[in-house]
């Protein structure tokens, strides 16, 4: 089932924790599911040579990315059986501690929904453009580096 | 003819600014030969140039009212 | 930080995604996790020969089970660099649609998390004496064979 | 001399209870000798045999009071 049209993936500010219970209820008319496999992003509180990580500010070239990402979805239906597949990534400020990036992956059988999440996780931190500026004592920052 | 040119992430801190337009460019390289007279620093900066959204790795003729990017690496998630 | 003592992972009936959603809530004060992986299995309303599964009934040797999921806990801690797991199993009658395990890991990169969680299903799935009956029509069952 | 054994999962269709204690048998082998005497559809079964929760493969002295589990496969999760 792939759908056809880029969705939004952009959310402002942090993603809730009641925002990721609701996602998984509404999956509870989908009998055909038998694994769910997620990922959470949570903003680390890093110690750095100019002080404590405080909060992650994101930006993006949202227009690309959606594109980019409309790609991915239909490379990773493509290759595993899914049920359904959502990613949410906020854009903004995220505090230490909070959720920035929500992947969600369903299947009948667990190891579609298991490497299909690993792998949308591993493409869009490759791939989607988005920056994240690492806020420090709410004065300095520094950019984000993906390893 | 015109170009819009939109900066991303650690380049801003360079350029000060997101968005500028430049005339009088005909190609990918005179671009950024243009932006690099600006801003010095993105010389030595790391970045990929997009062009209406798509990446390009060679000299690309500019169209006009065409969007050029310059995206440093990715940090998302 | 591996717990020495064998946790409770059963919990009666179907797992609310409430309940996840304040185990996801509960890390956000521990600002040096940055990524989480979580696993849900998710009861299918499969058709069998002897009809559609309405529900699996869950029945455990616990005291096995539980001194068998402290091992594993051991040596996956021993394995990745987590900051914590978290297992929830569900006893009794699960309906179709509803969440019957839950498996939740968390470390400052994706990497351990992701592994570390993939690798708990797998073996918790082969070792657990953990037994699903599908109820099929209500009157009915077979039971659950894990591949 | 006394043992429990405990019955769990496809196993129960068999015996139709969860829980016997069985007198007078000194080994595992002899246990599982008297039980599939009981219940003749214990010997096609798949199951293994743990001795206070500890799976054994061979032929093994049954303590006292200790207590034997017949587990079919597992299919949690």
């Amino acid at each position: 089932m792939t759908e056809r049209k880029p969705k939004n993936i952009f959310k402002d500010g942090p993603i809730p924790a009641s925002f990721i219970a609701e996602s998984i209820q509404k999956h509870s008319t989908q009998k055909a599911i038998g694994g769910h496999s997620i990922f959470l992003g949570q903003v680390r509180a890093d110690e750095t040579e100019k002080g404590v990580v405080s909060a992650i500010e994101y930006t993006a070239f949202e227009e690309m990315a959606l594109e980019k990402m409309h790609l991915i979805r239909e490379d990773i239906f493509a290759k595993y059986p899914l049920t359904c597949m959502h990613v949410h990534h906020s854009l903004g400020t995220v505090e230490a501690g909070e959720i920035c990036l929500f992947v969600f992956t369903s299947s009948a059988h667990r190891k579609a929904a298991i490497n299909a999440c690993e792998e949308t996780v591993e493409r869009l931190k490759a791939e989607l453009p988005v920056w994240g500026k690492e806020i420090i004592g709410g004065e300095s920052h520094q950019w984000k580096v993906n390893r | 003819m015109q170009v819009k040119v939109l900066i991303f992430g650690q380049l801003t801190d360079i350029t000060g600014l997101s968005e500028l337009l430049v005339t009088d460019v005909s190609t990918s390289n005179e671009l950024i030969e243009s932006l690099t007279g600006k801003y010095p620093e993105l010389a030595t900066a790391k970045y990929v140039v997009a062009l209406d959204k798509k990446v390009i790795s060679q000299e690309t003729q500019l169209p006009d009212n065409s969007t050029v990017a310059l995206l440093p690496p990715f940090s998302g998630g």
